[in-house]
């Protein structure tokens, strides 16, 4: 009851948080033809100081961070994540008219981790009071690389079980692909230079005063993208569409339940646990799909870029956030 | 002074360049051009202009031109049988009249 | 008298003001053949980020806002947007040489509204310390659409008359078109989300404060164009220069005349006067062309394009803006 | 192994993407590459690089590839006759030898 | 209803434009289409994509659309003698069909 | 001893400075084959804004100025500039296997400016609390013009001798030329409206808060250009390594030493010491390169653009900088 109704709130709040507003306007946008069209070299720059500020801070926290309180929800991380993955081989792999590459993609995709939903949870928590490990957000690579490397070491095997193929001896580049790509790169290489160097005013003079306006813009764009992506998900099975809703709550779910060991073991904040249930219940956008279709080509993008994009985003962002916050309230107190 | 030469034209995704080039040069190619689009074809459709959220998939279109038709048989060919089994792409050729033949 | 001192200082002081300053740099850029350019994905998100602050702030002062005030204002703009393609009618379009065609493009461009123009005023205002209502910024579609229409339906029935082809049944489309229109849209979107969520945050850490930046990057980029569509003006018949540099003051004056009406009867703040009389005298450069040249594909874009950004938009910017605002200080006081 | 083929290359107006491709996909082509491009004819001239301020006249260059050259001419014709007339544009038609002709 | 005419394609520095175009038009022809592009030939390699610093030795490719073959001869010639011992770039003809031949 | 001590002082403070810290990851990104690419279009509106914002800024500033003051110095970098293509006449020119057009290009290169480094040197400053006259990094055009005209004439006579062309009477087009190129004319266009209008505000709100941001993305963007332009300095003669980090510290002590006399002349800061010796230190990345290019056809870009981009701007980042501002120190006092 008082889940139901502090959910009921924050959700109805969440209606109102510009966050979901411009996700929901961006498939406003798409839906009724709109010209309006954000470049790609926007796009893409946007992405690069999300990430660059997200790593420069918690690089510089990290500085003053018990190493040892990371390295456990590190390692919960890497579970979950592969967690996440062997669900779907065991749920949406075994549905009628489900080919296995194709549910292999979608269950690393849905493993992995959204940079665009982590950034919206960081402002979401922010707006909310709830305080957060700054180095949290770094547990991204964590959960993201050992997903993707799972589901294309399953997609391997069963190539070669299939047709002779040899599926094992890749795992190094899949992790170095992965590292590579050009969000997780931004991402560390804030860490670093968070870590290492004095980055605190140029931080605190753009890369912080800028995140929530270029978020907003993410956000828009991820709304079109959701609107335009949908097409492609319509010529795929229905499974899909179930699987999109599905997926991303019970990864959430068990992302919250883990934090909450990691709380219990290690004092791991109330913050911290949702972000770790929001990395959870996202779905990598930028680095996931190009290093799967690279991994596992076999797979049909229109099945898990559409589950993705269109769904799967959309409720790790608008349904998963307020739940994990008003199950934070209710599990921690508030 | 102007000489006939072989142009192949490889449409595919962005994520097959390094690839697609490495056949190319180990063909003995002298050069290339890119040039960058967007496109429909049996797969995906693939926007231009507004953000390319999932960018790898995007769509290049390569040019080489090699003196000898069939050179450029091969490496069609080649291309064709080593990626556009899996991945998205088209492959073609056409006549073309160069100068200085022995740059190419 | 007292006017004409008033402008000049007016005029003398807007000389120094960064807003025409980087128009004029702008020409003198591309006159003396400077290789500077800003980048067109630059340019579209400018336009997003200055519309989209522009919208935001409209919807959330519009929540206080008492609608009947709006109403009256919004017909007014109306009404303007078509009496000043009707002046086009009766003006250009009965000039020696002048294609009906490109005559009814030209006035319905002159007729629709400038984004750019709107945001210079905007700016030029508040230096100057003149309150406007936040939302008379969006008395802009108000004008804008009804201009467009009335020009393609007006070349729609010239055409029937012509040679038989119908000219009545897409109106409906034409409006849809210029809703989404990428300028309207991010407007548009704008009011939506200042409405009904609470982005008052993420307007004023980010759109609010890079409005004026954008604006001089905007202005300068407009400024380029001007010089580089003068070549264009020139191939067409001179009668468009005389148009170019009439039309903007004439509308202006009218659009103040019709502000005044609203000052009388709603109370309509001499600030919400001249950004009523600058959305009159401007004309459109981002969304009105590609509408125009849909609707009526006979006329040539040399001359509504050449005369509309290489002479009106200039004049709107550097004589219309002072020119209402010394006037507005004339009839109602400093 | 190769084929001949005919692809047909059309230059516009970005404003009359949507028209042409739907004539394209409703004359029955499996695909259609599209790149971005500037370009002077006889009515505006279309800067690259700088801010495109009326970016619904920039041009683009659509390549499509059919089998059959009588498809092709139809194609081209329709274009030509619904276009341009009114709007700027051109259309030609060149010979190309592709692999795998039921992809097209 | 189809003419016979020649396409000619110049991949060359963006630095050249403007000569390139001189050229072109003072040869009589009546239009020109350009896209941006990267690659590789003799000289230097030019990335795609990334921030360009020094962006005047990126890519264009032009194509000329011209009825006559000689006249098309006549441009490459002077285009590869005026540029192409010094500077990067190389240039072919194509024969195409087009439709309303007295545009070109 | 001193000099030492306080050098590595300055260096190993500026290891941890964020400007060098960006240079390096850029250059660790493109070690590691990041995929990470920041657009072609946010760079150039980076060097766009930085340029400005230097012009803008200076303009407000010489607006007070005693011009006099500003004469010797100007005057003393254009002589800077053209001792630093001499010394690459007299050195590089006639090493074993280099040609002379190639040594020239260098030369010139060597002997211009880099407006990233310009930009980089006064951020270090501010933050070591060292003041400049904010008129000083509009020295840049003085040494920048005149040396990459000296390289081209004498190139031009070279051919001369060679085959007879004519060499001589394309001075004011060389001048022009680079005058039109996007960071000079960024720059200048920056120092009118400074100069002429009151840009203050939009001075302030913008182009100054964004500098020390974009000026990090800049950076980064220079160490991945380093990195990857590595490839073609390797393909020519060794010497040109050499020349590249030889030549930023000779020119660069040049610069400190002709400062000095300006200094006792008319006063020159210590702060103003130190640009015009990182300006002569500096090698022009922007509009040097396609200046050479069409000034001195014959010449290779992989040599002088290799040898520029690769060792030389981070040598003079790296090294110069820290150098200069050490010696700054020991010769005016802390
Ligand atoms: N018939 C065609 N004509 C021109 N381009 C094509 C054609 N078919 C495919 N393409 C291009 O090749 C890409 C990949 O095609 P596909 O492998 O069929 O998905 C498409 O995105 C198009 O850009
Ligand atoms: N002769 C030609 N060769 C190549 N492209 C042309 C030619 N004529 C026209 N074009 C292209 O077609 C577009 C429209 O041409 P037009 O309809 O003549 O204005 C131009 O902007 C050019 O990109
Ligand atoms: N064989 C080739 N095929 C296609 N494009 C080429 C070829 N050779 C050179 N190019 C293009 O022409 C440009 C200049 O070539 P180059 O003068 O050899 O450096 C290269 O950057 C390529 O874009
Ligand atoms: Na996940
Ligand atoms: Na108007
Ligand atoms: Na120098």
């Amino acid at each position: 009851m008082d889940l139901a109704a502090s959910f009921a709130g924050s959700f109805l709040s969440q209606l109102q948080s510009p966050t979901l507003a411009f996700l929901m306007g961006g498939m406003l946008l798409a839906a009724t033809g709109s010209k309006l069209a954000i470049p790609d070299a926007i796009y893409r720059f946007i992405v690069f100081v999300l990430l660059m500020g997200i790593g420069l801070h918690g690089g510089m926290e990290i500085r003053e961070a018990n190493l040892a309180a990371l390295a456990l929800p590190a390692l919960l991380a890497a579970i979950v994540g592969c967690l996440s993955v062997l669900i779907g081989v065991l749920t949406l792999a075994r549905l009628p008219g489900i080919r296995r590459e194709d549910a292999l993609a979608t269950s690393g995709l849905f493993g992995a981790v959204s940079a665009s939903t982590l950034a919206a949870a960081m402002i979401v928590l922010e707006e909310q009071g709830m305080v957060f490990e700054a180095w949290a957000p770094a547990l991204y690579p964590f959960m993201d690389i050992p997903a993707l490397v799972l589901a294309i070491v399953l997609a391997g095997l069963h190539a070669h079980k299939a047709n002779g193929h040899d599926g094992q001896v890749r795992v190094g580049r899949i992790i170095a692909d992965s590292l590579r790509g050009s969000a997780l790169s931004a991402l560390l290489l804030g860490l670093l230079i968070g870590l290492l160097a004095r980055p605190e005013r140029v931080y605190e003079e753009f890369y912080s005063p800028l995140f929530r306006g270029l978020l907003s813009v993410l956000l828009l764009i991820m709304g079109m993208e959701a609107w335009t992506r949908l097409a492609e998900l319509r010529r795929v099975a229905h499974w899909y569409m179930l699987y999109a809703i599905a997926a991303p709550i019970t990864h959430g779910l068990m992302g919250f339940g883990f934090g909450w060991i990691a709380h219990e073991a290690v004092g791991l904040s109330p913050g911290g646990v949702v972000i770790l249930a929001v990395i959870a219940a996202s779905n990598s956008d930028i680095s996931g799909p190009p290093t799967l279709r690279a991994g596992i080509p076999g797979a049909n993008p229109s099945a898990y870029i559409g589950a993705s994009t269109s769904l799967g985003t959309p409720i790790a962002i608008a349904v998963g956030i307020p739940l994990f916050i008003a199950l934070a309230g209710l599990v921690f107190g508030p | 002074m102007f000489h006939t030469a072989t142009k192949i034209t490889i449409i595919a995704e962005r994520l097959l360049q390094d690839g697609i080039i490495s056949i190319v040069e180990a063909a003995g190619a002298k050069g290339y051009t890119i040039v960058d689009g967007s496109g429909k074809g049996e797969h995906f459709v693939r926007p231009a202009e507004r953000a390319a959220v999932v960018s790898a998939f995007s769509i290049i279109r390569i040019e080489v031109i090699v003196n000898d038709a069939e050179q450029a048989r091969d490496i069609a060919r080649d291309i064709a049988g080593r990626f556009f089994k899996q991945y998205s792409g088209i492959v073609y050729l056409s006549e073309i009249e160069v100068l200085r033949p022995e740059r190419f």
